[in-house]
């Protein structure tokens, strides 16, 4: 789950990482009633990246200026997100630009702290560019990420004197919060000694969703559409695409092998729903439901190999719950038998080739079935 | 032969009395594979499927001589229960359960390393080796004995992959589901490495998907090692970049990660590459001396 | 820092380990007021062991009873320890008695879980005659105690079903508080099954000195005399005896062996002062206001061995502040030159060999110096 | 010949521009000790007594070959000036600073024992090589070179001991304080099998304390394994049980460690037990061939 950039800095805030002072504000007008030094910087709080490149960032350099650009920035659309909140924040004499992040590493099965002293927007640019100028290290999970490990850093980095205690606590901070909050990604880009002070400019927190349960008092996931979340709400994992063949499988492997197909004979998926392992009757109620509610859906494709998912389940949550439009369905492995039967009592035949049952879905969406 | 399992291991199933840990009891000792205790607190003494039941994993390790693990507990539970396996000194320890906190994983791949152990998975459906023993729930009909290893971050599409060696009477030496998840304790270096050594193994089949740099280091590896011909197949070409598809692993972090890289890596290694699912067995066919 | 039952079974609370449900009174008549099931156990509440032994512990049937049992223990001389607290606990009918510690273990370097099936009053007994019946286990701090440690542990005690979960739980929070407080000590003994419960009946916390630098929100320390806490304001480590020889020295080792000299000789000392390493001029001062306050001491005695304490700012702290008693001085080591000079100045002898000092200071305390 | 550290012992002075620290590195420059780096965290780029002074240790050792540390920085700091030594792969790690939480040794010794290095303390005088080397803050002018190496848990008797040694003309091997906490890095025994095999050390003086039981353990030792004389001698004979005297390390638990079970136990593995620290060198006289 991400969080928007106010609210990372107000857990930060909390963790004693400094951040600008600032507000989030909804409308042009209340940037009138805060009491903050100009000149101030709006910044457009959406989940999506590349909001500076899109306008979604402006300086203004007084109150009347700032209502001003807050009231272009607001009800902006950024790459499909539109904007309606804006952070206000005092604008700080950046010297120089750092970036500081924890995340999880795959190689090393780690958390790792990733820096560079060529902090700022392009950093992607510089690990391709010029990776000897990023300093990446993973974590030892049970000993953790000491203070000498931060001045460790903070020395790689080039910081020296009072700068190097004070990015030394922003990084022990960055990490416990990283722990304390299950975070995938703790992100400072850039980083910035501005002021003779090092503080956090910007801020991205990626909370992992496995761990959600543990983790009280985050503020509501907004990264999801109402379809989306609604499947969250049963453990059932929902992606929004923008064809018209909605789409249920069973494992990350084989949804992504499913619109794979369907791409491969000319179909273009509206959705895609992994009921997962061990999917229940009622699992698969709510994914026909959710699948099919989205506008502009002509035809249903489930692709079904049961392995913890027995097709007898899959069977009966799909004959209890029919739905509207034309479905093509594979089904095959654990239970097979059970639930082609099943099926069949309802009239509806079964596919156990998945390349064929993908043709007739295609066929199906385009009105030839 | 077979890799990491076959008839000398012995299994202690872990959340034995929860609904997917007794269907699936059930479906190993089908299978014919050693399951010799389970474990769940404070029902030590009872049985199921005529297994012995115990509190601990210690207990029940002296009594019986299990030397693996599955783990079916639920996923809140599930590190406690890996680090409980591994501080028996259990290997393989298999887990099956999906939506760990990836830093609980991270704690039990560091212990492991740390005892020098083996985990499968999180999020993985385990490990077959055929006619010989099973950890997980891969479905016990689609195996029959034969010459290709399978090494795969899916499930379902290790069955697909499975079955249709079955039909085409190749028949498989082992398959191993290493987990969707992004922190994983086996990867596909790990299983190609078993499989060059292997003997029987003939071929070997890897499925991949889009998400992290695994397949390039695999990649890697089979140009500098692997002997036997390997096929390929990427799941994920057609994935909107940066939307996730259903768990953690399969996000595109930057340049790397995308099934073209992927793919691209794989065959400069010598690997065929299908281009669905369905093509995979024709090339393993092609490329069987 | 020792704490009282009461207070340790307030953060026992706090950490849901399950404690008879009670309070603590400082008059009898207060027992009146209190809403408890009866019968109840009224237990004198002081820091010195044994007080089931002296009569501290005792039965009440009805709350007149109580009041009554109150009077009798409230003010009573426990091992030199005055009861000015009570504990009024509803009884439990006890089914077994377990023992449950977590401490520091010099020999693993470790904090280690302690447990036996066979707790109660006569625990030490059990581990110098049984030691098989004693279960001891090393604890990695990294990895630290985990819910499969506890459960390990529950069953190697013999608990079974809903109780061996209901046991791992108090066990991981023993553990947890045991770190969290900096605890040397954290002992329930005994830990009792009583009406299908697994609960602590008593509770004994020690929280390690160097740590209270860290740990706020605790009670104040009740262990030490008047002289004691002020040597402790002081960073001054000082202990009461019952002899007439105030004793100075630096260094735990040296002071001991200042004790043992002076028993040598046919001296007793009243108190013993350690001014430890590096002591200042100032330290030296506290050091001599804290020793001869304690009524009774006819000498004093003054053992210093310069190391990382420099004679010359103890002969300075000793100048500036000359006590009133007759005193003996042994002055060697660091800045021994300089320190005997300042001395000379002043009029005082110092002597090399302590042996030499130690009877002097006997001789002294004789009233024949 | 010395044990533990020598004229190659390069050593680092963590917590260098502190009062303890500096006062202690000029002592150590001139007992003739290598001090070639000192630490303290924002003032990299200094010099104390003309010692470069980094930020970090990793610095240090790189720059210096520093290959020892001595720390004197304040307790609540010490635990990660102690890690970040042993990551460093510093070793000795002579840690003086008193006053250290229990649980934070803890940390310290464990890490050290993962790593294979060694920790001396905390709370301790260090270790002295006479006319060789010194690490931490015995006073120089008591050591001559000599016959006899000193191990002790208290800082103050081992210089009277070392002193009497010195005045007698018997001189020293090396001396070394253990430290008075209850969680110590290097033990009695450690330091028995270092003098038992160094050739130049004739004899061996240990010096003990009540509490705990490290006396009884070393009795055993030396029972089985020393065959060079040992004189001890143990303070706290007449200490009242329980009560607490200067440090953690003397509280009498139990029936164990008292002075009466250490001098039976040391008596009875052959060691000649002294009654007052004065008695000591005469006895060392006598035994030594």
């Amino acid at each position: 789950m991400k969080l928007h950039e106010y609210q990372a800095k107000e857990i930060f805030a909390r963790y004693s990482i400094p951040v600008q002072k600032g507000a989030v504000v909804r409308h042009p007008e209340e940037i009138l009633g805060l009491d903050l030094q100009y000149p101030v910087v709006l910044k457009a709080q959406v989940l999506v990246g590349g909001r500076g490149k899109a306008g979604g960032i402006k300086l203004a350099e007084k109150p009347s200026e700032s209502v001003e650009k807050a009231r272009a920035i607001l009800g902006m659309d950024i790459k499909g997100e539109r904007v309606t909140r804006l952070l206000v924040a005092e604008a700080v004499d950046i010297q120089q630009e750092y970036y500081l992040a924890f995340t999880v590493d795959r190689a090393t099965r780690c958390l790792v702290v990733v820096a560079s002293a060529s902090g700022g927007i392009d950093i992607e640019e510089v690990a391709r560019r010029t990776p000897e100028k990023i300093v990446k290290e993973p974590i030892d999970p049970f000993l953790g990420f000491r203070p000498f490990h931060a001045r460790q850093i903070g020395r790689r980095l080039g910081f020296a004197d009072a700068h190097l205690g004070a990015f030394a606590r922003i990084a022990e901070s960055l990490y416990q919060l990283t722990t304390d909050l299950d975070a995938e990604l703790a992100e400072i880009n850039p980083l910035a000694v501005a002021g003779g002070q090092v503080i956090a400019v910007d801020a991205k927190l990626i909370i992992d969703d496995n761990a959600l349960y543990r983790q009280k008092g985050l503020p509501e996931n907004e990264e999801l559409t109402g379809l989306e979340r609604d499947a969250r709400t049963h453990d059932l994992s929902y992606v929004e695409l923008d064809g018209d063949i909605a789409v249920i499988g069973n494992g990350a492997g084989l949804v992504m092998s499913t619109l794979d197909m369907l791409d491969h004979f000319g179909g273009r998926p509206a959705n895609v729903l992994d009921v997962g392992g061990g999917a229940s009757e009622e699992a698969m109620k709510q994914a026909l439901d959710i699948v099919t509610r989205k506008p502009g859906v002509r035809a249903l494709f489930i692709n079904i190999f049961g392995g913890i998912t027995r097709c007898d389940d899959i069977a009966r949550g799909l004959v209890a719950n029919l739905p509207q439009v034309p479905m093509s369905v594979r089904l095959t492995g654990t239970n097979e038998e059970e639930g082609r039967q099943i099926l069949q009592q309802a009239g509806i035949s079964a596919s156990v080739d998945p390349e064929e049952a993908a043709k007739k879905a295609v066929v199906l969406a385009r009105g030839q079935g | 032969m077979a890799v990491l399992i076959d008839e000398n291991t012995r299994v202690l199933v872990q959340g034995i009395t929860g609904y997917q840990g007794e269907f699936h009891t059930k479906q190993m000792l089908a299978f014919g594979a050693k399951v010799v205790a389970g474990t769940s607190p404070g029902k030590g003494g009872t049985r199921v499927h005529d297994v012995p039941v115990f509190d601990t994993v210690a207990e029940a390790a002296v009594e019986t001589g299990a030397n693996a693990s599955c783990i079916f507990v639920p996923a809140r539970f599930a590190m406690d229960a890996a680090l409980e396996a591994i501080a028996a000194r259990l290997s393989p320890v298999v887990v099956i359960t999906e939506h760990i906190p990836v830093q609980d994983a991270i704690q039990v791949m560091t212990y492991a390393r740390q005892k020098g152990l083996r985990v499968i998975g999180p999020n993985c459906p385990g490990i077959t080796s055929a006619g010989k023993a099973k950890i997980g729930i891969m479905p016990n009909h689609l195996f029959r004995p034969g010459r290709v290893g399978v090494v795969s971050r899916s499930g379902t599409l290790t069955y697909e992959i499975v079955a249709a060696l079955t039909q085409a009477g190749i028949g498989e030496t082992t398959a191993i589901g290493l987990g969707g998840d992004p922190v994983i304790g086996t990867t596909f270096v790990d299983a190609l490495e078993l499989f060059q050594k292997d003997p029987a193994t003939e071929a070997i089949v890897l499925i991949g998907e889009i998400g992290g740099s695994a397949e390039e280091t695999a990649a890697a590896y089979i140009k500098a090692r692997v002997t036997k011909p390997v096929v390929a197949y990427v799941a994920g070409r057609t994935a909107p970049p940066g939307k996730r598809m259903g768990h953690a692993g399969a996000v595109i972090a930057g340049t790397e990660g995308t099934a073209a890289s992927k793919v691209e890596a794989l065959s400069a290694a010598g690997a065929v590459v299908a281009e669905l699912p369905g093509q995979v067995v024709g090339l393993v066919k092609a490329h069987l001396r």
